[in-house]
């Protein structure tokens, strides 16, 4: 499957259905998600109705670190087989990535005003999450700082592994850190402590925020292979 | 210069005894030469003699250690010399119009980019940005300053180098040009440039 | 175009195509990050020593930049044609300064908002903390452009230009800190005017003095 | 002379010519000066904040002094000979790094402690600090080379490389606080020395494959 | 080259249907050619045609889109050849006595400062900063760094940039004993450098 789309003609037929196809996804897994999450699932009866807010949290934060490690194995395809489509790839998925962090932090703060009596807090996770975001930052930088696109990429892809370091770091900062935020209680081992009727809108919101990854950063690398050709067609243009 | 006429003034060049040091070392001692409407002074000498050292002090970079540098018949030495050194001035994120605009700006003269672009040969790269410029293009691109600057004395350093035998050719017609104009030339060289010289000067021992 | 408005241009349009101000914000903001990390998660002592180091940040993030603003001149040769221009090199100076303003002061001022929040400032302090960071930071552009000029011949003058330049720093840093605790605003703010217009308007006559130098 | 004692010599003589460790320490002990500025004159606050400011301090130092470590061997065509030396860059890189530790690192470790006692640490921790500032200056300056390489290409790199660099300089930054507050004084400083060596060994090879980019 | 007799191994260069690419646009396609020992290979174009990438990628910095590169009868390419571009590779720091000394080191080879400094003229100036060097004593310094690498095949982007008549001379010279020793040089010129050349690739159209 990777192989095969890793020629660009054949990515661009494959995304022209896929991309609408997993932005319907997405509406359909939102559409039910949302109403779900935030009206008809259940209030926490320590939290009551704040907890909703976990319902745009989790999977902020979730797929946050996904997409960076997204990013980190698209560099690795890029850097190794020098495939310019992976390099595309993990450049296009890094504002969406960037996005939910920063989506995450502020979900977090707004929803720590209530439950923990403070916008934010510098305890492990917190500060690991931001710190993912200034790496995020720091990748669009340098990709926007360095003109040549093919030298720039593979300098990303550099950032990128590296800053992948930083991952189990976020992850494990509760255990290690272990303050004010709640250890993992979804994904760890020996199974889900959390209640169903909350599980069910969870995971449906969380396939809501891959679908529309899914979508959106194809529509990313559409448009910077549109952008490419367009340029490549101006510079033969230029040399004639 | 092609449109645009003869200089109004023209100013001449007198250098009165001028003595340069760099260090502790002398390179010119009591220099004294006057370059007239439509003069091209060659300036001669080995590497390190002190070719350079003299322009940039007739550029007004260094103080002269004693003498003077005047330009007659000009209201301000700014408004009166141009200087194109051993180094370029790029900036590699700025595209080669970019330059252009910014140097008619900088001169407070008219943008005159298509001219310059045509007159160096440059016009394929004009959207290139400046760092992927080769050597030779490079050189050109600082030589078009000469073509927006449009001041009547120039003052060339090793003008020529990493051009090509055609880029040498556009030059030579750029210098007869300004002479014509009633411009005053002075470039430091290896190897004659074209135009013969009205003058030489030869600096170092 | 005046060689004024033809050389605030062309440093705009160079700092915004070398990331513009996403790379000063975001060392501002790092370096504030770092705060808390290095004292730790007790609120009560970040609350307290927290606010008056946002300004501390954005010190050393106009200084981090300002640092390469007429070395890469002096390196290529454009210094040189900065002096052949009829304009006087102080407005050019002034021209550069104040794109850099633009660029990188201004974002950094705004930026002072969540990084204010994040160290625990009061909210209601936060539009007085913006506004003496945009006068603060003229001021720090205004003395830095001084110290570029000073340490424009120096390999590695990041530091020594930091060296030269941090004593002139420490008044709007304690006027500029006075704000961000709220102690006596208006008066810290009006101190404030006054350095950006000295430093503005001084700063720029001796940087070029200093260039001129520079280039022999 | 092999290749790697030749670069580490030049290196250390072009910083040493360039000022040696005069600029950065005077960063160092500068920024901590403004630490006392920006708190204002409570003693007591400055006990309990001041001392984990020493670590950012001196990681904005390293910081300054890094970012031209490439940019000029990119600029000048030195990169190009050091690819063209029998030797692997990455050994190359790793005595500049080291070069960068003798010349930089341990003089600001060394500040440290003069800095420490200037911000009310406790005078028996000085010696643990000095210590870990040394082991966590390592660590700066291996993360610090990548991005020193990867930022080489570009102009006022200074604060990309901030940005790039600063979320890893975060552990050493957290565990050497810890030293200077006092806190688990030996799990800090065998965590600081992990970080150290891993920085060290990992740095140089991610540096090099950058560089290699750099010079195409 | 003087005291050291010929190369023991004499690799030859060796280039296989070579494509080379900047941004979109290709400026080398297709070329081979082969150095034997003794060759001096002229490379010729206009400003911008491609000298400088194509000797680039012989040295190893830049990827070829397609085709090989190779040394034929050498062990590692890093001790076969060495390149001086455009790019001097100074440090305005440093004396030219220490550059001398550091590329010794960095290439692995003994010491021969004086040597080297007797060859390209530069005892004068052994102990200055390399920042006060003119603009030929600088290119000079660099061109030094062949006489102490000593290895049988050059890459030499216009070599003579900057230099007097006595340096181009000492340059033929150089080019000449390395051939005799059975060294190859490729260089890319603008005008003939004196040697003649046993080969001319033209790039560029
Ligand atoms: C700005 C503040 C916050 C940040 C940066 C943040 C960050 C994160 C991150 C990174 C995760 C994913 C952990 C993982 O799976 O490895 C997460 C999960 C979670 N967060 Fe937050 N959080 C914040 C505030 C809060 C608050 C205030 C609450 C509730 C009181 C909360 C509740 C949760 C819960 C319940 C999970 C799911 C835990 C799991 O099952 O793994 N968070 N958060
Ligand atoms: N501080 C100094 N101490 C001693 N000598 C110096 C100093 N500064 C410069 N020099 C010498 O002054 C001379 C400067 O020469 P200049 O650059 O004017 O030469 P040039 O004629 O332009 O040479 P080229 O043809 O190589 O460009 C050089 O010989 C240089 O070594
Ligand atoms: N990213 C790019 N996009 C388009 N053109 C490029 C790009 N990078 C380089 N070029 C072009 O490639 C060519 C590079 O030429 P190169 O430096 O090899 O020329 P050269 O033959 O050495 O010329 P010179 O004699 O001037 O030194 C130039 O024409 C340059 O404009
Ligand atoms: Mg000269
Ligand atoms: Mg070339």
């Amino acid at each position: 499957m990777l192989t095969y789309l890793s020629n660009p003609q054949r990515f661009m037929a494959f995304s022209a259905w896929a991309a609408p196809l997993f932005f319907a996804a997405a509406v359909i897994a939102l559409g039910v998600g949302l109403p779900w999450s935030l009206v008809f699932s259940p209030a926490d009866y320590q939290q009551g109705e704040t907890v909703r807010i976990m319902y745009v949290h989790v999977p902020a934060a979730w797929w946050s670190m996904g997409v960076f490690a997204f990013m980190a194995a698209a560099s690795f395809v890029g850097l190794v087989w020098r495939h310019a489509l992976a390099d595309v790839a993990a450049r296009a998925a890094a504002p969406i990535g960037a996005t939910l962090a920063g989506l995450c932090l502020i979900t977090g703060s707004l929803w720590g005003a209530p439950t923990w009596g403070t916008w934010w807090e510098w305890d492990g996770r917190m500060t690991s999450m931001l710190v993912l975001f200034v790496t995020y930052l720091g990748y669009i930088a340098l990709w926007s700082a360095i003109e040549d696109e093919e030298k720039a990429a593979r300098l990303a892809a550099i950032l990128c592994l590296v800053g992948a370091i930083n991952l189990p770091i976020v992850h494990f900062s509760v255990e290690w850190w272990s303050t004010l935020h709640q250890p993992a209680s979804i994904v760890r081992s020996g199974g889900s402590a959390i209640h169903p009727s909350m599980l069910g809108p969870l995971l449906t919101m969380a396939a809501g925020y891959l679908f529309l990854f899914g979508a959106l950063v194809m529509m990313n690398m559409r448009a910077a292979i549109f952008r490419r050709r367009v340029e490549s067609a101006r510079a033969r243009g230029g040399e004639a | 210069m092609s449109g645009s006429g003869p200089f109004q003034d023209k100013p001449s060049l007198r250098v009165e005894s001028l003595t340069l040091k760099r260090g502790e070392r002398i390179l010119v001692r009591d220099l004294s030469f006057v370059a007239a409407p439509g003069a091209f002074v060659e300036v001669r000498g080995g590497n390190g003699a002190g070719k350079t050292t003299l322009l940039r002090a007739l550029a007004g970079f260094l103080k002269p250690s004693a003498g003077r540098i005047v330009f007659d018949g000009a209201e301000e030495p700014s408004l009166t010399m141009h200087y194109v050194g051993h180094l370029n001035a790029l900036k590699g994120g700025a595209s080669v119009r970019a330059h252009l605009r910014y140097w008619a700006g900088l001169f407070g003269v008219a943008e005159r980019d298509d001219e310059a672009l045509s007159r160096l040969s440059l016009a394929a790269q004009a959207d290139l940005p400046a760092r992927v410029l080769s050597q030779g293009q490079a050189r050109r691109l600082a030589l078009s300053r000469l073509v927006i600057a449009k001041r009547p004395v120039w003052l060339l350093d090793e003008p020529a180098a990493a051009l090509d035998a055609q880029g040498r050719a556009v030059l030579a017609a750029l210098i007869e040009a300004h002479r014509a104009d009633g411009g005053v030339v002075v470039a430091a060289v290896h190897e004659a440039l074209g135009p013969a010289p009205s003058q030489t000067l030869t600096v170092g021992v | 175009m005046s060689a004024f408005v033809a050389t605030f241009k062309r440093d705009v349009a160079l700092m915004w195509t070398g990331g513009g101000a996403l790379a000063p914000v975001g060392y501002f903001l790092g370096a504030t990050m770092l705060v808390p990390l290095a004292m730790g998660p007790d609120r009560a002592l970040l609350e307290a020593a927290g606010p008056p180091l946002v300004w501390i940040a954005a010190a050393l993030a106009v200084l981090a930049t300002l640092e390469r603003l007429f070395q890469a001149d002096l390196e290529d040769g454009s210094l040189e044609q900065m002096l052949l221009s009829p304009a006087p090199l102080e407005m050019l100076v002034l021209a550069k300064g104040l794109a850099m303003w633009c660029v990188v002061g201004l974002p950094i001022a705004l930026a002072g908002a969540p990084a204010a929040i994040a160290l625990q400032a009061p909210i209601e302090l936060v539009p007085a903390i913006v506004l003496s960071l945009a006068l603060g930071m003229a001021a720090f552009i205004g003395v830095g452009l001084v110290g570029a000029a000073l340490t424009a011949g120096v390999k590695r003058g990041g530091v020594l230009i930091a060296l030269i330049v941090l004593p002139f720093f420490a008044p709007p840093i304690i006027f500029g800190s006075a704000v961000a605790v709220g102690d006596a605003v208006a008066a810290a703010l009006s101190i404030l005017a006054g350095c950006a217009l000295g430093a503005t308007a001084l700063g720029p006559i001796a940087a070029a003095g200093a260039l001129r130098l520079q280039a022999e």
